[in-house]
């Protein structure tokens, strides 16, 4: 079967200065797939990339739709979905408002996700739901984006370093609904600097190193490959 | 008795029109957060506009006609203007609806000439509505009322049944995330921008024939409009609605009321003659300070209510 | 000799009709004397300066002006720009001796300007605000149903002087009537007198004296008519650019206003002048100073054969001479032309007394009354410093 | 007066009708460095916000070195001596990294509002500021304009702005979120460095770092400070296990 | 703007400011001619309006719409100082008016300011616009302050002359504006390098931050407010020395957005940017407004134009080909540039011909309708001129949409090649 995301030597550009230099790698259909690396070694543009708000070249396939050169808004309507980095809810709007706008208008099917579900998951924004999210705590902040997020319903959700900032205990937790949102076809690409959680829950791994791919595998690969790890990920 | 009656008539119809004008300011300003400086200008656009439309086509068309030219036009600016600045800030989009405003005053007096034009109210309005005591009240500025009362209803019907102003303020701090969400954020903004000066060339449609259609007529309204916008508090349509009504009220009975100072010192018994120190100040009447009002009623509100009579924000 | 002539009014703003009317009327009426060799060899220049209607831009512009040579200046639309330039010239007429410039005033009629501030290099061809008043007055006090009477004024020197002078004239003429209200508004800004009629209502005014002018005027009888206030009004420029239009059927009959001219005068002088300018501008000719202006220059040059403004001022002191509204004089005493006034009131044109009508309108002023020099005519308090 | 630098004094505080913060007390010696771990929302950025005076606190007081600091300015309370960082980077964006730095000292060094003085003419500010820059290793990127630095050499600029008006008692928001294993490593090394006798109050999420740096842990939650102990006794309380830590305690597990 | 590297090379800094003198010096040798020195006069006193406006938005971004009222009402103190030197009630001299003004300004920095500062951002400038309106309508209710309508006239030629100078000729005032600007533009720089001006850039980006050092953010935005109400009271006072004439429109919202304009064009982020911004100001209005009756037009066009396509103003767009040269890098740009420059010149020319004979027909209907441009004669009723202008302006668009892709091209390029450079250089 083919990939449901397939990034084919994707280039990507701030301004002048070239950060991404044909990134490969895949998702398949319902699996998690973890995007290790150090700071800086450009996994948030990867994502950005796919989601067309980083000018790219190369080719972005999703559900076999080539993506790149498509509009943020677009790209999100085919159904993907993405959870930046740094927190980026809306400070102005309420708890609720935010989720509101992860909604989607136009969805066909009935989407997998309730407001309901969402405060299941994080008891917390329901307590917080009328409250503006700027003054929400660091980590409710981040609760929240993940919920927008999964509002809009998305089949691949691609997650920037969702548990910074949280409690080690929210942090766990975070690692169980990524294994539930697996479990309810949804596709998970995650940015993850802890390294243990990655390893713990995603089927496929990739390390990144200055802007390429360094290494792929399953997480025992990974853990087996002293020299990948020792040059990529540690100091 | 009759004079109070007609006085606040005519406070609440000038007042209704104020609003006609600040709703579109209101929207704009608080979903973009641009200063339309522009704002009075798409007003006089939109007289323009109904006195060329109707001298051709009679009134109702340029009714209808008028404000969605102003809007189309509105929005063309929006696309190929304010939209490439957009990025450097707040000040710079200001500064570009600023620089608007005077070619717009140029391009009308290039197309309409300097002087008044004869945009007249149509015969089908025009007349007495009642008579209070000896006073007509004239069907026109009733058909204004009704005009700004459906104008808000609609607009209120717009915000509350659309996430239309959501998706707006969100954009305002982070676009990228909006988007990413599948909001077309461009668009809305051009809608948005559009619509505010639609209802501002409705306004002018309305406004132009129960004043006068002239060149000058958008600088006289401006900056009160501003003070509307500020004082009911940014973002608050219901606070410009309130706003509205009060200056237009304040500023009608302060024109009527020859008190000053002096005549109540008066009243004590003081009596206050030329010579006398500050006799310039004590001598001023309330109808003298009836164009100050609203921005004293400005200042003061922005130092001791900053975010407005029914603002939810500040700044 | 080329005279040139720098016409220092609003072109742009608010104001810029009236300025832009008065300056073709100018023009037009130098080309005529021009083609009519009426000063001899002579010819005439008009040429029109932006001064923004503001007083301080005027001071630039007069610069300018003199910058470019010229030794004669014209301005009319608004005293407070008036006074200031009255001023400017005076200074720079003591730091340039030998280069005067001389301040031909076509409209600005505030009466200090011939008074406590008059001046030798400054002559004004229309009729002061006080003559006006006289003429109102004594027209009003004729009329035995006027009882009760409300003063609304612009904002600035010259609405000031109106009401002063109302006041003073009708205490004097008619002691009987009463001044039940006087207002002074903003000039330019109001766009809606409702609160303003209201008020006149209340205050059961049977007759309005106003100096406004421009839109000022316009909504005010607008505002009047909606209200369906029967009082009468006596203004001073009913006939300005932009008045007539906005007007239009609402002042019927109960607008009337004082000047120096009125193209429906007893003989129609001056309507090939009129239809000329029609024919030309599409507009109507109603600034009679701008023909006086040319008719007593082109005199005073015929006279003493030169150019030079300080042969030309002597020569305009005193000096007698024939304009539409008849035989004028400039009143050596302070540079005031002493010359008849018209009141006429606002009618539809009716080919006999009423022929011309004003902006296509189909409406005109019919003449009610002429009042002779004499008898409009103000006494001065001016000083006049004379050079040498 | 008492020994201690910081002293909460049954502190509580609501924003409209929900309380965040149910009478925390709290006493943090001089020179001792106290590290608040907490779950999400516990009310730690809040607590912070009110010793540092950014919200003026609904009940209780707090005390600064023995004296009362309730409801005073964050100028005026930063003056008497407490200097705190931000959870979110919080910078002078348009100016360079040693103006920044230099701003962060003008006031304790008494030059306030002057506008009769040249700036560098200054001697002890510029070698204070120059001195910081050596301290946390941005020294080569002096005259970088702040905005445009990396994300962790933002982070270092926001503690050396902290510590720069050399104030004795510091609070530092989640100094190293976000940083990677061997960026936090490096933090937690300068932060050691410029804390050394001073009083450091810390919220962190990261454990290694916190059971690193700290001498004693308190625990909030709910806005209340459940315990305050060393880092063993911590670890070990079963408490804060439940509320906090959860399964896993605190390992080598970063990337 | 102090964010810029002032690298301590203050050997440069002496050059700058000694040839800044020397112009002043030499500039009205050079422009003699008709009006040119009542030009260069306004010039003058709008520059030090204009840099004290920038204290506010480019150095505090303070977006102030009142700034008039300082300059304004620093004017009419110094007018009716003026009326008193005259009446004998006052002995100063005249050369010291501007003092007057300055000090006056500075008053109701004070007292307006207090009120203003109390916020920052939007509500400022809200604030700011409310005061201009307020004090601006005042100006009709005390007629004996502010001389109503036709505002206080004064003589400049008072006191005895003091070496000869009696500040009759216009000669002797520019040179008396010269001085005080000389002294206003170095005290106003100096300014950006003490505590107080690096302190308002810093509560210009991060207020929060700053009351975290140590700073009351209020104090700071007052105190510099404060000062440059003081220069804008300097240049009102010499305003009201070169007209002889105070209005109203001097505290007026519309002079505030002027300065506003000027001072934008010209370039807030550069401290030298409201200077350009002057001399472009009264080139455009004043001069401009002698040329062509649609001066409010080109104004506004060329101003939306700067917001659009260089919001950092003349002076960033000067600094940016200067920086070019700098690293010798303009040779490059040149050949794609000129190309640009010419087809943008050829459609401008377009287009003033055809807003010309426009505005002949629609306002001058009557009068002939040939006018004369670029020293031709042009018949605006004819069709030739006007297929001449259409033409024109079509060729120019065409040249422009074409050599606009290179251009941007090779500028991105080098600009980044310098970025680049310029970040090896730090590391
Ligand atoms: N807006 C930007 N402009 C210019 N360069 C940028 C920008 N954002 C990131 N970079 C650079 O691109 C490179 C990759 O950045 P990226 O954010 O993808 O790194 P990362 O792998 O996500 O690391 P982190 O752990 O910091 O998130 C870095 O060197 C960074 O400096
Ligand atoms: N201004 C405010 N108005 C209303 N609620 C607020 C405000 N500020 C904070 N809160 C609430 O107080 C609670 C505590 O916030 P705080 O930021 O202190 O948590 P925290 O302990 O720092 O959590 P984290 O570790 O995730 O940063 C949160 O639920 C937050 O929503
Ligand atoms: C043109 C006129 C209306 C000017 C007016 N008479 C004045 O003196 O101000
Ligand atoms: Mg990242
Ligand atoms: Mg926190």
């Amino acid at each position: 079967m083919s990939a449901l995301l397939e990034i084919k030597d994707l280039n990507a550009f701030y301004g002048k200065s070239h950060v991404l230099h044909g990134v490969d790698l895949h998702v398949n259909n319902s699996e998690i797939v973890s995007l290790l690396g150090r700071n800086g070694v450009g996994r948030s543009t990867t994502v950005k990339a796919t989601m067309g708000q980083v000018h790219a070249t190369g080719s972005v396939l999703f559900k076999g739709e080539q993506m790149i050169g498509l509009k943020a808004f677009q790209i999100a309507h085919k159904g993907l979905g993405y959870v930046p980095e740094n927190r980026d809810i809306f400070p102005t709007l309420t708890v609720e408002q935010n989720l509101l706008l992860g909604e989607k208008s136009n969805t066909k099917t009935k989407p997998r996700w309730e407001m309901e579900d969402m405060y299941q998951m994080f008891p917390r924004l329901r307590e917080r739901r009328n409250t503006l999210a700027g003054v929400m705590s660091g980590g409710e902040q981040q609760m929240l984006t993940l919920c927008r997020t999964l509002m809009g319903d998305p089949d691949l959700i691609m997650i920037d370093e969702p548990t910074e900032g949280l409690a080690p205990k929210i942090v766990e937790l975070v690692a169980e609904y990524l294994k539930e949102l697996k479990n309810r076809g949804v596709s998970v690409l995650l940015v993850e600097q802890k390294l243990a959680i990655a390893l713990q829950i995603s089927q496929r791994v990739y390390v990144m190193g200055h802007g390429s791919i360094v290494f792929e595998g399953t997480p025992e690969d990974l853990l087996a490959n002293d020299k990948i790890r020792q040059e990529w990920l540690e100091v | 008795m009759e004079f109070t009656l007609i006085t606040l008539l005519n406070g609440i119809s000038y007042g209704l029109l104020l609003f006609m004008l600040s709703s579109g300011l209101t929207l704009i300003f608080s979903m973009m957060g641009v200063l339309n400086f522009a704002h009075a200008s798409f007003y006089m656009l939109g007289a323009y506009f109904a006195y060329m439309l109707s001298s051709k086509f009679g009134f109702w068309t340029a009714f209808f006609i008028a404000p969605l030219l102003v809007g189309v036009l509105g929005a063309l600016v929006e696309r190929y203007g304010l939209r490439s600045v957009h990025k450097y800030g707040h000040i710079p989009e200001l500064l570009f609806t600023f620089g608007l405003s005077y070619v717009i005053v140029e391009v009308v007096q290039l197309i309409w000439g300097r002087s008044v034009v004869p945009y007249a109210i149509p015969a089908s309005l025009d007349g007495p509505l009642f008579t209070l005591y000896t006073t007509t009240f004239p069907i026109y500025r009733g058909f204004m009322m009704l005009v700004a009362l459906l104008m808000l209803l609609f607009i209120y019907l717009l915000l509350t049944r659309t996430r239309i102003g959501l998706v707006i303020q969100a954009a305002l701090t982070h676009p990228d995330a909006v988007e990413a969400l599948g909001h077309n954020v461009p668009r809305v903004f051009m809608l948005v921008f559009g619509g505010g000066c639609a209802l501002a060339g409705l306004a002018g449609v309305v406004g132009g024939n129960a004043f006068v259609t002239e060149p000058g007529m958008a600088a006289t309204l401006g900056s009160i409009i501003f003070v509307v916008v500020v004082v009911g508090g940014m973002g608050s349509l219901a606070g410009a609605f309130v706003a509205s009504l009060l200056i237009g009220v304040l500023q009608t009975f302060a024109v009527a009321l020859d008190y000053s100072l002096s005549t109540l010192l008066a009243k004590f018994g003081v009596l206050i003659s030329a010579s006398s120190p500050l006799y310039s100040l004590l001598s001023l009447t309330i109808a003298q300070i009836a164009p100050v009002m609203p921005y004293l009623l400005l200042v003061l509100i922005l130092i001791f209510r900053p975010r407005g009579l029914l603002g939810t924000r500040e700044g | 000799e080329n005279i040139k002539i720098a016409y220092i009014d609003p072109l742009s703003g608010p104001f810029a009709p009236v300025g832009q009317n008065i300056l073709n009327s100018f023009q037009y009426i130098a080309d005529k004397a021009n083609a009519e060799k009426w000063a001899g060899n002579n010819t005439f220049e008009v040429v029109g300066f932006d001064n923004k209607g503001s007083p301080q831009e005027s001071l630039n512009v007069l610069k300018t002006a003199i910058d470019k040579g010229f030794r004669y200046i014209t301005q009319g639309n608004g005293s407070g720009v008036g006074l200031a330039l009255l001023d400017a010239v005076n200074k720079y007429n003591e730091r340039n001796p030998g280069k005067e410039i001389i301040y031909l005033n076509h409209a600005a009629v505030d009466p200090d300007m011939t008074n406590s501030k008059c001046s030798y290099w400054h002559f004004r061809f229309d009729a002061n605000s006080d003559m006006k008043m006289e003429a109102l007055t004594t027209y009003m006090a004729a009329d035995k149903t006027v009882k009760k009477v409300y003063i609304i004024g612009q904002n600035y020197s010259f609405g000031h002087q109106v009401t002063r002078a109302a006041k003073e004239y009708l205490a004097r003429k008619r002691p009987d009537v009463q001044i039940v209200g006087d207002d002074l508004h903003p000039i330019g800004q109001v766009k809606d007198f409702s609160p303003y009629i209201a008020k006149i209502k209340a205050s059961g005014a049977d007759t309005v004296i106003t100096g406004n002018w421009g839109a000022d005027l316009a909504l005010l009888v607008k505002a009047a008519k909606d209200a369906d206030l029967k009082a009468n009004f006596y203004t001073y420029y009913g006939s300005t650019t932009g008045v007539p239009t906005a007007m239009g059927a609402s002042g019927i009959d109960h607008v009337k206003y004082v000047a120096y001219w009125n193209t429906n005068n007893e003989t129609y002088a001056g309507k090939d002048i009129v239809e000329g300018f029609k024919a030309k501008y599409k507009d109507d000719y109603y600034s009679l100073a701008t023909y006086s202006i040319i008719q007593a220059m082109s005199q005073a040059v015929k006279q003493v054969k030169s150019a030079e403004p300080a042969k030309i001022a002597a020569a305009l002191e005193g000096a007698t001479f024939k304009s539409l509204n008849g035989e004028v004089v400039m009143r050596k005493l302070d540079h005031q032309l002493q010359q008849p006034l018209y009141i006429a009131t606002w009618v539809k044109t009716n080919g006999k007394d009423v022929k011309y009508d004003q902006e296509n309108t189909g409406l005109g002023w019919k003449t009610n009354q002429k009042i002779d020099a004499f008898v409009a005519s103000q006494p001065s308090s001016c000083q006049m410093k004379r050079p040498g | 007066m008492s020994g201690f630098s910081l002293e909460l004094k049954d502190v509580r505080k609501s924003f409209g009708s929900a309380e965040i913060i149910r009478g925390a007390n709290l006493q943090v010696p001089k020179g001792e460095r106290f590290a608040i771990i907490g779950p999400n929302g516990a009310g730690k950025s809040t607590l912070f916000n009110l010793i540092s005076g950014r919200f003026g606190i609904s009940s209780g007081d707090i005390l600064l070195n023995g004296n009362s600091i309730r409801n005073l300015k964050p100028y005026e309370i930063n003056r008497s001596g407490l200097s705190r960082s931000f959870q979110i980077t919080n910078i002078f964006h348009r100016l360079t990294v040693f103006e920044n730095l230099r701003c962060a000292v003008l006031w304790s060094l008494g030059y306030k509002y002057s506008f009769w003085q040249r700036l560098n003419g200054l001697k002890d500010a510029q070698e204070r500021a120059e001195d910081v820059l050596e301290q946390i290793g941005l020294k080569r990127r002096r005259d970088v304009t702040a905005g445009l630095l990396t994300y962790a050499e933002q982070r270092a600029l926001e503690i050396g702005i902290t510590i720069a008006g050399g104030a004795d008692v510091i609070l530092l928001d989640e100094p190293t979120a976000g940083m990677s294993r061997s960026e936090s490593d490096a933090a937690v090394e300068l932060i050691r460095k410029v804390t050394e006798g001073k009083t450091l109050l810390m919220v962190e999420h990261d454990m290694s770092v916190v059971f690193g740096l700290a001498d004693k842990i308190a625990v909030v939650v709910y806005g209340e400070v459940i315990a305050c102990d060393t880092p063993q006794n911590i670890r070990n309380n079963q408490k804060v296990k439940d509320a906090y830590l959860g399964g896993h305690a605190p390992t080598e597990e970063h990337a | 703007m102090t964010t810029l590297k002032y690298k301590p090379l203050n050997l440069g800094r002496w050059l700058t400011w000694s040839s800044f003198a020397l112009i002043l010096i030499v500039a009205p040798l050079i422009f003699h001619e008709g009006a040119a020195l009542s030009l260069l006069s306004q010039m003058g006193t709008l520059m030090i309006f204009g840099l004290s406006f920038n204290m506010l938005l480019g150095q505090g971004g303070m977006l102030s719409f009142g700034h008039a009222v300082y300059s304004g009402l620093g004017a009419f103190f110094a007018v009716h100082a003026m009326n008193m030197i005259a009446e004998g009630s006052l002995p100063i001299p005249v050369s010291m008016i501007p003092l007057v003004g300055g000090i006056a300004g500075m008053g109701f920095g004070i007292l307006f300011g207090y009120v203003t500062t109390k916020k920052s951002g939007t509500t400022f400038s809200m604030i700011t616009l409310g005061m201009v309106e307020l004090v601006f309508a005042c100006s009709l209710m005390f007629p004996k302050f502010f001389g109503g309508e036709g505002g206080i006239s004064t003589n400049r030629v008072i006191g005895q002359a003091f070496m000869g100078i009696t500040y009759g000729p216009q000669i002797q005032v520019y040179y008396l504006i010269a001085f005080w600007l000389f002294v206003s533009a170095v005290a106003m720089f100096a300014f950006t390098q003490t505590p107080l001006g690096r302190m308002i850039n810093a509560v210009r980006d991060n207020p929060e931050r700053a009351e975290f050092v140590g700073y009351d953010t209020q104090w700071v935005r007052y105190l510099t407010l404060i000062l440059s109400a003081f220069f804008a009271g300097i240049s009102g006072g010499l305003s009201a020395i070169n007209f002889e004439i105070v209005t109203a429109e001097n505290v007026s919202a519309i002079r505030s957005g002027a300065v506003l304009l000027f001072t934008f064009i010209g370039g807030i982020g550069f401290f030298f940017g409201p200077l350009i911004g002057a001399i472009l100001g009264v080139f455009l209005t004043v001069m401009l407004s002698d040329f062509t009756k649609a001066w409010q037009l080109y104004l506004g066009v060329f101003f939306i134009l700067i917001v659009m396509y260089a919001p950092g103003g003349i002076a960033s767009i000067l600094m940016m080909n200067l920086r070019l040269m700098k690293f010798s890098k303009f040779g490059r740009v040149w050949p794609v540039l000129w190309k640009l420059l010419v087809s943008a010149l050829i459609g401008i020319a377009g287009l003033v011909l055809a807003i010309e004979m426009l505005y002949q027909l629609s306002l001058e209907s009557t009068q002939n309708p040939v006018i004369s441009i670029f020293g031709m004669a042009f018949n605006s009723a004819g069709n030739g001129s006007w297929a001449i202008a259409l033409l024109t302006l079509a060729a120019g668009i065409v040249g422009f949409v074409l050599f606009k892709a290179p251009f941007q091209k090779v500028w991105g390029e080098v600009n980044t090649e310098i970025e680049e450079a310029m970040r090896r250089a730090q590391v």
